[in-house]
């Protein structure tokens, strides 16, 4: 089960399918994310509540086909310009997006997770989203008539997570702010991890949120590798990079020269941590 | 005689003053999460904030860049799934308050935030809608906060992302959502409220050296403004110090990058 | 919001309300519903999905008009008898069943924590639950037309949780087996909970399933108050007195007679353990 | 010569032998426990055991008298709420096998735990469905124990409680139910199997020491007997030491009185 994240990605990843790399700002699977484009995975049906700094670099380095989301911006920050690139202008490929509320897309993967055909939510109410997304509908309920908002359930072929630990039976512990991802996880047809550690013994807490071994896929121990979103316990989020991330991403040269000094031409997390420290040292 | 304040400081301060001490807050990230930590930090010590990562009742002593950042899980008193905080949270009907910005706002308080121009081919794609759609309808009330511009003020919204009052006079409470919607509209110039028959918004009161003119100028339809305008009280110094204390170690804190380990 | 269990109870329970007091196994606030028998609560409507003997000795003391549950015995020992009287033969009331199964029961209080006027489930299937019960029925699939079992949310007038732990300003830690307190607390008008300890600093974990001040109605501080029920971390079930329980309550006059003995006569918690303790004493 | 193990001992081996090293089990109290327990202290050390009060993965080294004894969360690999054993685990299809006891069951593996006699007026009051009717849905496969007897096994159940073939021919599969229904039904007699087209049970091998007039006669219907009747191995020494052990384990726990505080 533990493989090294460049064996778990080819070996699960294919082009054409549905994936949720899921973190709610914490614990982005970003390593896994640099991983896909390395490897060239095109056509990808990308889900993702908020499609965050990821997402912009594997929309732009032309992975994705379409895109279902609920918030795709640089939090705190303003636009993501390669997400925008591809819905304005096409390039490099045009985006079919796929849009949501987060109470929506909540309430799908939640739907996903159980195995229910669709989720509802007293929501979507007075917005123009149910006009242009068909897939949110209504049921009558069955007891006072009410008109419920609904949407389809999620499966992605494959749900990929960063946690922060995980155990030689490949039990994994996630704390913090999860957003969706136990959810995203359970929906998900095959389960793929990074962590920042692999350790004898998980010491989880009562209650703690784990993902037991028979539900994951596998498992790939990357250090930082949720860089620079961050993971609680291990490193701070990089607020600096996602705020410089705006000049890198705002035009295509810059981006494309960006990705490939730091993605392309890097082999692995560490490798990518070292060229942007490398970079940092050389522009301060 | 210039204020020795900015307007974006007088909104936050006077989109602060409307928060009150044990009200239940769901904010957003940028003016509603600097106005509500303003608020923490003076009137407002039990206010609790929710943020819709998963935090309940966060004390950050730095404003958040992102909805998520550590601090806010690490000063919470609970960190929940994402999921329960759009079912058990808010749309059980417990948020006292919603904080809600956009980038256009139409007279009766709906709000854009998906795209300038034709949603297939927009001019510009926006973030989104985020969980604004459902704090329109479930939060007991809303706050919006934005800059007043003839552009962001305007007659028809490009997208109905968030429902304020849909076509007024009532057409809200027809739909069967449980909250009394945009309560206030706090912007750079000045305060509106609804009107109680049309839902319309009028102004009713503008923020020191700011001319109804001024505000009209700012609005993209024929504001009404209400019969006893009212002038919002400056800045007090503690306000001032506070938040200009805060977005200090705000900026400084976003600005110290991660040291990387190599 | 600190108060006495015996004021808590005198203030806000009411004859004729719906009262969930959950726990499952693990939890069952023992203690609160001695003090509601004590107290003389009639035309209750009980919402549980275990009654287990909290709910027997409730029944058996006339407190109840209707009972909501998904499985209602002594766990791994037999019947509850005084339900079954109750049912049976009307003793000392008759008794209006509201039957589920644990699936069903689950998503009612879940629908009600959040707001839905039904929750649903793909259950019942086959079953001959849905004919007793008018309250479940279904809803089409807006997209796959499937026909998906609905039951109506629901939302206690009040919902009594016992936990581990409350600190000063009213935020309630649960660890261990929850079963569905959570989704019971956040479903009800009003929320009870007593306490094994009251701290200064609850020290949870992060993400310790914690019900926050704001959502607390009082809370009372009953050591031992989950007894003969248990509370991890401080006192296991007595499994003996479950299996004791059966002899207890197979005949009227012996349970009136403990009852009476046990609960009407002591005052609390506290005295009623010392009852026991002395009764132990006495026959060996 | 008298077998030197109780009938009880040799339908717990038996269902214990079902279930293989690896498998997910959704576990009820008692039979099931005992077998389950058995199956993971012998061949199948990598048995996941699911209890319905919400742990997943408990190791328990005594069995538990309810489905919810702290030593199943104190052995757990995790410990959740119980709307999500039921929505996130079971619903979602992540059960093996479901293991379900029962008051009555009929020749379709349809089973009574609700009540004998009229609903509304009944001779004995059950406890009840539990988990058990959406277990027998989901589970991809449900086990089922029981002892045999005409009072249990029954031409027509009093009330449908947990749907096994209905009315068999294939008449289960129309109900979209994802669950294969019950693949076993052992008894203390004996194991019974559905039959590939009727879905009937029949009788496809019986303890050491019991007859086939012995099954009959404790069957209320005419008990169809497979064509190859086996006749199922006796338990072997570990099995009956290791059973012993864990029920004299268990016996001593559940005597054992908690001391109270006074």
């Amino acid at each position: 089960m533990l493989m090294d994240l460049k064996d778990a990605i080819a070996q699960h990843v294919e082009d054409g399918q549905t994936l949720a790399l899921e973190g709610f700002t914490h614990l982005i699977p970003f390593a896994a994310g640099h991983e896909i484009i390395r490897q060239g995975r095109r056509d990808l049906h990308l889900i993702r509540m908020t499609p965050d700094l990821i997402y912009d670099q594997m929309i732009g380095a032309g992975c994705a086909r379409a895109l279902t989301f609920s918030w795709g911006g640089n939090p705190g920050v303003g636009s993501l310009h390669r997400l925008r690139d591809a819905v304005e202008k096409g390039w490099p490929h045009p985006l079919e997006l796929h849009e949501h509320s987060h109470a929506g897309l909540a309430a799908a993967y939640t739907a996903g997770a159980s195995h229910l055909p669709f989720g509802m939510l007293r929501g979507y109410l007075g917005t123009d989203l149910a006009q242009v997304n068909p897939d949110i509908r209504s049921v009558a309920c069955p007891y006072t008539g009410e008109a419920i908002a609904t949407v389809p359930a999620l499966h992605p072929d494959i749900t990929i997570l960063h946690a922060q630990k995980a155990d030689r039976r490949g039990n994994v512990l996630l704390h913090g702010i999860v957003g969706a991802g136990k959810e995203a996880a359970l929906a998900a047809r095959k389960l793929l991890v990074t962590v920042e550690e692999v350790v004898e013994d998980l010491g989880a807490a009562p209650n703690a949120i784990i993902l037991p071994h028979w539900v994951v896929t596998a498992i790939s121990h990357v250090p930082w590798g949720a860089y620079p979103s961050y993971a609680q316990g291990y490193y701070e989020r990089d607020n600096a990079f996602y705020l410089d991330w705006d000049d890198i991403a705002r035009d295509r040269e810059t981006f494309l020269a960006w990705l490939d000094l730091h993605v392309m031409h890097t082999g692995d997390q560490a490798a990518f941590l070292r060229s942007l420290a490398r970079c940092a040292a050389e522009v301060p | 005689m210039t204020a020795p304040w900015t307007p974006d400081e007088m909104m936050t301060v006077a989109a602060a003053r409307l928060l009150w001490d044990g009200c239940v807050c769901f904010v957003g990230i940028g003016l509603p999460s600097a106005a509500a930590n303003l608020a923490r930090q003076t009137h407002a010590p039990d206010l609790v904030l929710i943020y819709e990562s998963g935090t309940l009742e966060s004390r950050p002593s730095v404003l958040p860049l992102s909805i998520g950042d550590g601090e806010l899980a690490a000063t919470a008193t609970s960190v929940i799934p994402l999921p329960e905080i759009f079912s058990y949270w808010l749309q059980s009907g417990r948020i006292d308050v919603g904080f809600l910005g956009a980038a256009q706002i139409d007279r009766f308080g709906n709000l854009n935030s998906t795209t300038i121009g034709d949603y297939h081919h927009p001019r510009t794609r926006l973030p989104g809608a985020g969980g604004a759609p459902e704090i329109a309808v479930h939060a007991r009330r809303t706050f919006v906060v934005l800059k007043q511009t003839a552009r962001t003020f305007v007659p028809k919204l490009d997208f109905c992302t968030s429902a304020g009052f849909l076509t007024g006079s009532g057409a809200r409470a027809t739909t069967g959502a449980p909250g009394l919607g945009p309560q206030v509209v706090i912007t750079d110039l000045g305060v509106m409220k609804p009107a109680p028959d049309t839902e319309e918004l009028e102004l009713v009161s503008r923020f020191e050296g700011v001319t109804t003119d001024q505000v009209r100028s700012a609005t993209g339809w024929d504001l009404r403004i209400a019969e006893r305008l009212e002038t919002v009280a400056p800045p007090t110094p503690d306000e001032l110090r506070i938040l200009r204390d805060l977005h200090a170690r705000t900026r400084a804190a976003h600005a110290r990058r991660v040291e990387l380990p190599c």
